[in-house]
């Protein structure tokens, strides 16, 4: 069933009774010509390409929890494509172009809302940085503005400007970076690729991979029986090194939790996404008015989706430091995510050392952005057995070969990227 | 050409007069104390412990194992140092310029040091004379226990400005009057 | 947690006087090493979900090293020893059992 | 509007009378009342307007679950949005607005969308919108944001303190109820550090709407006289006002002590509000239980609310919610307000009773006269902007009754909330017909209500005892508790409804956001029908009440719908915070200037005496640059500042870089583990630069390292990574290699450091120093202690940043200013000035030096042409190993070289990246970047440092230096990056 706007007004008349259900709740088959592990925004959105663009169908997405409860369904939405490095800037680019046609492209609405990144800075070095950022997303033909401390101060009268113990001298702007309704996504996608014949499958806990003599992957166990496939694809993040384990694999991955935070509603008050350069605050507020917001990783590893009080405490400092008016407004949740943090910040779309395994990870705090696009490039590389362009650096043999992409210069501790 | 050099203490730019006459809870800041960071070599921990234990006109404050303040009021820094290079196995420096000494006491210390410290100072679990190293208003530092109502803090030199104003607001409420000792 | 861990030499502390470098299991190999034992050490984890043993840096304490031995679920501590007492659970006479609770004794 | 305030009872105090306004009007209420209690004792039933319907509404509580009563407190920078009109404590001069809705409360333009309403089911944004495509941002988009959010916040600096503490103890008892107050008191009694936290302004929980008598005394009074009690104890810490909001990992709980939130003008002295992190041995839950909304058509008018609000409201506030009550109940406790309201002289039109057989027990309390109807239902109600009556439905009849309130009792469910934050979920008990807190261990127990005790005389037990087994199980010896005699208590048993059938008009479970029956089944049919998914595609439970009253109904809904029992649906997540808390509270001082500590220099007055302008450098103030009369840009004092260095002297404060002190019998041994470069052969007196990498090959920080004595070194790092590198170290030190004999410490703030640079800093130096520091006596890298003349003592070390001949000069933190002040004074004559960061900079690039600017996280040492520092002859150094890798020996990496514009006035900024001459600007064919740059004084011209791809191979070509970004390309030859005396010749004179 297409969505319409006459079809709104024709169920609203008959009292909304005859929507059909959005996706199947199929029993899995025995066989799948292709097997996604995770029902997050990477699975479905490689089900949904891999069934529309490459025109494979056979294929089940399996989830161990509900379609859309890990990462996909806890982020703070913030979408953009202002990255520095050669290894990432063109992927998330090719990502922002297909945001930008998403809705269209698989009609649902994600409220893919373009309203604008601003990357703030507070000293010359970090202007210098981020001149840089935007100077390397201009080669790349994206846009990108640095706008002056007036500038800033015109758009975000109430950022701190006057007392504020890490001054705001201007930030890198983003126009076409904004936010997506989180939900919408893994709903849009996963209603995308059910229409297309894939099956989901939730409730369905991937425990163990069964593979031949030669190592080729056979299928899965699963909390629903065994299930077999020709290709297995892992998109499992924050859980990818418990899924790699299941074929041996040992990854440059580890695990840590994340927490995100929205206050009451309130009417419209921040109408773009304001990052916090002095510290890692960032903020956006939903259609609904709840103001979205979030800062650092809580450091330890954690698989736990529930965080500490000492970073709710400093992700709200930041946030009173950088706008006083917030003070008093009141927070009204705090959640967690577990995220792959990878050992030099930037995702990994590969095949691994087992033939018709494909891996999917690394994508820290920052792969929603990615969602299209790296369903999209897993799809390709699953499909066709060698990388889409665009991802062709992220690879996994780079950090053997001395070639990661750390776009933070942190180094190999994924706590710091 | 004989120079002499007038020392200066970081918070003489906070401590604007002297409280003619103090409060119940009051924070005194030392002008000179002598201080010195002692570090044990492997083997030898115990015997600098102990070592610190035995010296007059010092007291030891604890920062980790085998590594340690000794502070006192009595000598220079010349004769702090000098008094310590003498203990066997002992690496030491002189940090009297490092770091400022302050003391707050009153019967609402606790109440004040709570929004600054996270460790429990109930008279239970904090003894009298323990010390030990922790974050006060969120650096560094070093707190001990002197008396039934006394602490003394240990902060570092840059960043006593900060401690001080944050330990001062928290006093508001209890009236706490703050001076050079 | 960890909202508090107990430093053998500081006693309870907050998560905030601390900072966590990551796992404490990979061994630096030594100089000579093949190649993949230096890219295992530096770049692969386990990564277990469960008991790991994780560096946590008494920064705004005794500035030690402590070996945190933590369930990631749950995050119940289990021990907390100092790193340059610890024994890895590998490590033959030695299991993840003789070390746990050591520092916290 | 006639008063609804009873003449008597109540806990209220009659003489202390309160004005405030709501929404301009001014009115009157007594000390103890909240917004609401005063509100409604005004009459005023309409509090405020729903989210998405803007449909009017009241209170339907006397507490934190409140979803209706929500306006705005205070004004201008004071003002809270979203504030519950039920936990309001009201004081003199409050002022109340209501809120999302326009021009007025009464009438309210947005109330249109309920006539929408059918378009705007659950969900239904997703299905539209999306033609054409570019209306979303310009059309669609704007109309929903308008439609967003409740309150409004003003977005100003907020004029009050907030504060942060903590507190430690054996017992917490998070409620003070009945069962709170039973349990800190035996806990304090065995002798127990017992907090006890409640949210309200008065200590008793439902003992204050009790009718009951508790060991001979009124409830209310029975309460006070275990508060006086407790109050009395050294080991009691009571803390009204507080919610504990949170439970973390290791019994940490954070609470908000709502400290002067009851007063118009607060007292400077004290914060409004007060986060404690409560680090607690023992916990008991004893957060009560709350009733349910029973969900049918018309639930949601004005004068709607639960019976134990209406009953809290007359017994503790005094005040008669309506004149003319229905009373709609599934259970004791309907028929108890029902009979306390009869006692008060509130006429009670019917008590409508779902159930066929209500017991008898519950007959005894409905009063001579008071008309039950069995088996019956409310189906409809009455009324626009307050209720004016029901449509009650026994079998098969329809009866309107006229009524301005109706009471609504659907059973209780304990208030779990806190127990369910750390994972474990809530269990299903068909014997209560509610979620039961889960088992979490002897850590944290439920008790009283909260643990699924309805009864008054159960609750009191079961906080004493569980507070005994609490202390004992600490090792406390412990008394069994003596449990007062309850008088007059009720039964409150119901029987489960979960929805009226064939009830007419919309039928809400989540009042806030408006989510009704409708949307639950709609959810179901397209395929959400996981409770997670349904709270998402509904919005259930995700308003500012979080589902406290409408989740139970949700998940009962849900399960009726599946065919399936609540224990299979289960609930959502539980997560903090209990209630909302304000943004200023959890930040408490850490805000503006505040936000972080800040760092002085020991020569910062000085630095301000010279008239210095402060860059922040991490939690550092620097001195950038120091202007003099008549200079109008930076870069005249800059310029001027570089060009005296290089023909005079100038002194430059470098305190701020980390200093860290070695000693031992292993210390070369591991520093030359630690340094790429060799440092077994550093002579004592001598100094060095050094280079460390991480263990990847990549370059991690530099500085210097001088030899003191035998088994002594000093380390300076950068001022940005001095904690980093002193972390590192540790790391090394502690677990790599434990084996060494090496200890150290950082003595960064000892130190009061300045760098005298110049061709005349010796002639300078010499005047205030003792020891010969001719370049025989002390050569160029000479490093040891030395004294000042009238006897300092200091270190010297002669080292150059700037490339001129320059000494580092370190003399103890409180005498740098005096110091600084005699080299100031000693240089007169020779010119000398105060230089800053900047002019340091502007030193360092002209002599190609590095700094993070190009040890960026990303560069080797080979990249920065320091790769002669890797002395790959070692056997082992961190970051040797992966240093040869593929990727960091490529022959195309970035490598460092100097630029300069062929147009001499052409400007180069940092952050341009570079093009070979001609070529098309694209990802694939970016050469490089520009990583510092400035204009040289020295050479009157721009000059820049640049990591190119292969740059070393291409001195002399010329390349584009592209910065689109702020619209300006020039063209630049490649250099060296050394751009003044490559030979080292001032450096060593
Ligand atoms: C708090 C937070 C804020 C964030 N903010 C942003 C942001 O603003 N912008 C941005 O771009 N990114 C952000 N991210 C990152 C982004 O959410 C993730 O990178 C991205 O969602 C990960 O991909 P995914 O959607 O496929 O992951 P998920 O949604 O986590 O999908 C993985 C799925 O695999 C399932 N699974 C795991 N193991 C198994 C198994 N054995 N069997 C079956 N199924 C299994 C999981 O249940 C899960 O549903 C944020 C993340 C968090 C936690
Ligand atoms: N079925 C039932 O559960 C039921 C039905 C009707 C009446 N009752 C009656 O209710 C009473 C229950 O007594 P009780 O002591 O268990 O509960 P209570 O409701 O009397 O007290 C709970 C207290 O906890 C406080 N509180 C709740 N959450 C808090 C938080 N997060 N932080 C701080 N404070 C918080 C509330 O302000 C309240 O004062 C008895 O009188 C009982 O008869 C129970
Ligand atoms: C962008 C975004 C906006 C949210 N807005 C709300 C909200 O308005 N109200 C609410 O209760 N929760 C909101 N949440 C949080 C969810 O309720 C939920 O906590 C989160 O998705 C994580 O799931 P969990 O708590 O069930 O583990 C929001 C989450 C996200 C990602
Ligand atoms: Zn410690």
């Amino acid at each position: 069933m297409r969505y319409s706007a006459l079809d709104i007004v024709r169920h609203a008349f008959s009292g909304n009774r005859h929507w059909k259900p959005v996706w199947r709740e199929p029993q899995p088959k025995a066989h799948y010509d292709v097997i996604i592990v995770g029902g997050g925004g990477h699975g479905l959105s490689t089900a949904y390409y891999l069934a529309k663009e490459f025109g494979i169908t056979n294929i089940a997405v399996l989830e161990k929890g509900y379609i859309g409860s890990g990462n996909v369904g806890r982020n703070t939405t913030i979408i953009r494509s202002n990255y520095l490095l050669e290894g990432n800037e063109p992927f998330y680019e090719f990502s922002m172009k297909l945001w930008e046609g998403l809705e269209q492209d698989f009609n649902y609405n994600a409220m893919v809302s373009q309203r604008g990144v601003i990357n703030l800075f507070h000293s010359d070095g970090q202007r210098d940085a981020y001149a840089r950022r935007g100077n390397a997303m201009m080669m790349h033909g994206v846009d990108a503005e640095l706008l002056d401390r007036d500038a800033v101060k015109k758009s975000m009268p109430y950022l701190n400007f006057d007392h504020a113990r890490f001054p705001i001298m201007g930030g890198l702007l983003q126009k076409r970076g904004g936010t997506a309704r989180h939900d919408a996504v893994a709903w849009g996608y996963a209603r995308g690729a059910d229409q297309r014949g894939v099956d989901l499958i939730q409730h369905c806990e991937v425990s163990g991979i069964r593979r031949d003599e030669t190592g080729r992957v056979l299928g899965v166990e699963t909390s629903k029986g065994f299930i077999g496939c020709n290709k297995l694809a892992l998109a499992t993040a924050g859980h990818t090194s418990v899924t790699g384990q299941m074929a041996g694999l040992r990854l440059p991955i580890e695990t840590h939790v994340l927490q995100a935070f929205v206050s009451e509603g309130l009417k419209p008050v921040i109408h773009n996404v304001i990052t916090y350069g002095a510290g890692h605050f960032y903020i956006s507020q939903s259609d609904k008015g709840g103001l979205v917001f979030g800062a650092d990783i809580d450091y330890y590893s954690s698989y736990a989706q529930r965080g500490n009080l000492a970073m709710v405490e400093s992700t709200i400092e930041e946030g009173v430091s950088l706008i006083p008016g917030l003070s008093r407004v009141k927070v009204l949740r705090a959640w967690g995510g577990v995220m792959d943090m990878s050992m030099d910040g930037s995702p990994i779309i590969d095949k691994t050392p087992i033939d018709n395994l494909y891996l999917n990870c690394g994508w820290c705090y920052g792969g929603f952005k990615a969602t299209p696009a790296s369903g999209f490039c897993f799809a390709h590389l699953i499909a066709r057995d060698e990388p889409h362009y665009t991802a062709r650096f992220l690879r996994l043999d780079r950090f053997e070969r001395g070639l990661a992409i750390d776009e933070g210069g942190k180094g190999p501790q994924p706590n710091l990227h | 050409m004989s120079i002499t050099y007038t020392h200066r203490h970081v918070l003489e730019d906070h401590i604007t007069g002297f409280e003619t006459r103090p409060n119940a809870n009051h924070l005194s800041v030392f002008r000179r104390p002598a201080i010195a960071y002692v570090l044990a070599h492997a083997g030898h921990e115990s015997d600098v412990d102990l070592a610190l234990d035995m010296a007059d006109g010092l007291s030891k404050r604890i920062c980790g194992p085998a590594e340690w303040l000794a502070v006192s009021q009595e000598m220079t820094p010349d004769n702090l140092m000098r008094s310590l290079t003498s203990i066997a196995g002992a690496a030491v420096l002189d940090d009297s310029d490092g770091r400022v000494l302050m003391r707050l006491d009153g019967p609402h210390a606790r109440k004040i040091l709570a929004k600054c410290v996270a460790v429990d100072l109930h008279p239970d679990a904090f003894a009298l004379d323990a010390s030990a190293p922790m974050l006060i208003a969120h650096v560094s530092g070093n707190l001990a226990r002197t008396a039934e109502d006394a602490f003394e803090l240990i902060v570092q030199r840059s960043t006593a400005g900060t401690v001080f104003e944050e330990i001062k607001e928290m006093g508001r409420e209890f009236a706490l009057t703050a001076g050079f000792a | 947690m960890a909202s508090l861990i107990t430093c053998p030499h500081c006693g309870v502390r907050p998560k905030e006087e601390f900072t966590v470098r990551g796992d404490a299991l990979p061994q630096r190999p030594a100089s000579h090493a093949p190649d993949e034992a230096w890219h295992a050490y530096v770049y692969l984890r386990d990564n277990v979900k469960g008991v790991i043993f994780e560096h946590w840096h008494h920064v705004g304490g005794c500035r030690r090293f402590l070996v945190v031995e933590r369930d990631n679920v749950s995050h119940a501590v289990l021990s907390v020893t100092d790193a340059a007492l610890f024994r890895r659970p590998d490590v033959p006479g030695e299991d993840a059992q003789a070390s746990a609770g050591k520092g916290l004794a | 509007m006639t008063s609804h305030r009873l003449s008597s009872g109540g806990l209220v105090n009659r003489a202390v009378p309160l004005r405030f306004t709501f929404d301009g009007k001014p009115l009157k209420g007594f000390a103890g009342d909240t917004l609401s209690s005063a509100l409604l004792a005004n009459g005023q039933m309409l509090m405020g307007r729903s989210f998405k319907y803007h449909r009017p509404r009241g209170p339907v509580t006397a507490g934190a679950a409140e979803p209706n009563a929500l306006v705005t407190v205070g004004e201008g920078a004071r003002s809270e949005p979203n504030a519950r009109a039920t936990v309001a404590e009201l004081y003199d001069g409050m002022t109340a607005a209501s809120q999302n809705r326009w021009p007025s409360l009464a009438y309210d333009i947005g109330s249109v969308n309920s006539l929408l309403s059918p378009f705007l089911s659950a969900g239904f944004y997703y299905k539209t919108f999306m033609w054409p495509a570019s209306f979303w941002e310009k059309v669609y988009e704007p109309l929903i944001r308008r439609a967003a959010g409740l309150g409004r916040a003003v977005m100003e600096p907020d004029p009050d303190r907030y504060e942060k503490a903590w507190a430690h103890c054996d017992l917490l008892v998070i409620g003070a109820g009945p069962t709170g107050l039973m349990a800190a008191l035996n806990a304090a009694r065995a002798g127990l550090r017992v907090i006890l936290a409640d949210e309200d302004f008065q200590l008793g929980g439902q003992l204050l709407s009790e009718t009951a008598m508790v060991g001979g005394l009124l409830a209310a009074d029975f309460a006070a006289a275990i508060i006086a009690e407790l109050a009395s104890l050294a080991n009691v810490t009571l803390m009204p006002r507080t919610t504990v909001f949170g439970w973390y990992d290791d019994m940490v709980f954070g609470a908000v002590e709502k400290v002067q939130k009851h007063v118009a003008l607060p007292d400077p002295d004290l914060p409004v509000e007060r986060v404690w992190r409560i680090v607690a041995k023992r916990a008991l839950l004893a957060t009560g239980a709350e009733e349910r909304p029973l969900v049918f058509g018309g639930n949601d008018r004005p004068g709607i609310l639960t019976a134990g609000a209406a009953r809290t409201y007359l017994n503790r506030y005094g005040v008669g919610v309506g004149r003319k009550v229905a009373v709609f109940t599934n259970g004791g406790s309907g028929y108890r307000t029902a009979a306390d309201l009869t006692a008060a002289g509130v006429e009670v039109t019917a008590i409508i009773d779902p159930r066929k057989d209500a017991g008898p027990g519950q007959a005894d309390l409905a009063r001579e006269g008071l008309r039950i109807l069995s088996g019956a239902s409310v189906t409809a109600t009455r009324g626009r902007l307050g209720l004016t009556g029901l449509v009650a439905e026994r079998s098969g009849h329809e009866e309107v009754i006229d009524c301005d309130a109706l009471l609504m009792s659907g059973g209780w469910s304990p208030i779990v909330h806190l127990l369910c934050q750390r994972g474990a979920k809530p269990v299903w008990s068909e014997a209560h017909q509610a979620f039961l807190p889960p088992d979490v261990g002897s850590g944290f127990v439920a008790a009283g209500a909260a643990a699924g005790l309805d009864r008054l005389s159960a609750c009191l037990r079961d906080g004493a005892e569980k507070a005994v087994a609490l202390a004992r199980n600490l090792g406390f010896a412990a008394y069994d508790a003596d449990i007062p005699e309850v008088e007059g208590e009720y039964d409150p048993a119901f029987a489960p409804l979960w929805y009226v059938q064939g009830s007419k008009g919309k039928a809400f479970v989540d009042f806030q956001n408006d989510v009704t029956v409708a949307d639950l089944s709609l959810s179901q049919r397209e395929a959400f029908g996981h409770i997670e998914h349904t709270k998402r595609y509904t919005t259930a439970g995700m308003a500012t009440d979080q589902g406290k009253l409408g989740n139970i109904n949700t998940v009962g809904l849900v399960a009726g719908m599946r065919g399936v029992s609540p224990a299979v649906v289960g609930t959502t997540t539980f997560r903090p915070f209990y209630t909302p808390v304000s943004f200023g509270a959890l930040a408490g001082t850490a805000r503006a200037e505040q936000s972080r500590p800040t760092r002085r220099s020991p020569l910062h007055g000085w630095a301000a005496r010279h008239g210095a302008i402060f860059v922040e450098a991490g939690l550092w103030h620097r001195s950038a640059w120091f202007p003099r009369l008549g200079e109008k840009t930076w870069r005249e004092a800059v310029d001027r500042e570089v060009l005296t260095v290089r023909e005079n002297a100038g002194l430059c404060d470098v305190s701020t870089l980390g200093k860290i002190e070695i000693f031992g019998t292993q210390a070369a041994e591991f520093l030359n583990r630690v340094y790429s470069n060799a440092f077994l052969n550093l002579p004592i007196g001598k100094a060095r630069y050094g280079l460390m990498l991480r263990e990847d090959g990549i370059v991690f920080d530099d500085g210097t390292v001088s030899r003191l004595s035998e088994n002594h070194y000093v380390m300076t790092t950068t001022t940005a990574y001095a904690a980093e590198v002193m972390a590192h170290l540790d790391y090394c030190a502690q677990v790599l290699f434990a084996d060494l004999d090496v200890r150290f410490a950082s003595t960064t703030d000892q130190w009061a450091q300045m760098s005298l640079a110049g061709p005349k800093a010796r002639i300078i130096l010499q005047r205030l120093v003792e020891d010969d520091l001719s370049d025989a006596a002390f050569p160029f890298l000479a490093a040891r202690a030395i004294t000042l003349k009238g006897g300092l003592a200091a270190r010297l070390f002669r080292i150059s940043f700037s490339g001129e001949l320059a000494y580092e000069l370190a003399v103890p933190a409180g005498y740098g200013e005096a110091v600084a002040d005699h080299l100031m004074e000693a240089g007169r004559e020779d010119g000398i000035c105060a230089y800053g960061v900047e002019a340091l900079n502007v030193l360092r690039i002209e002599k190609g030096h590095v700094t993070h600017s190009e040890l960026d996280g990303r560069t080797t040492a080979d990249d920065v042409g320091l790769g002669r520092m890797m002395a790959m002859q070692k056997p082992d150094f961190i970051g040797k190993r992966l240093s040869t890798r593929f990727g960091l020996t490529a022959a195309d990496r970035l490598q460092m070289v100097g630029l300069k514009p062929v147009e001499p006035d052409a400007e180069i900024k940092a952050g341009a990246h570079i093009l070979k001459e001609n070529a098309k600007p694209s990802t694939t064919n970016d050469q490089g970047f520009v990583s510092s740059a400035c204009y040289s004084p020295t050479l009157g011209r721009y000059i820049a440092l640049a990591l190119l791809k292969s740059g070393r191979e291409r001195l002399g070509e010329k390349v584009l230096v592209w910065d689109r970004l702020r619209e300006s390309e020039v063209l630049a030859e490649v250099c060296s990056p050394v751009f003044v005396d490559p030979d080292n010749l001032k450096l060593q004179a």
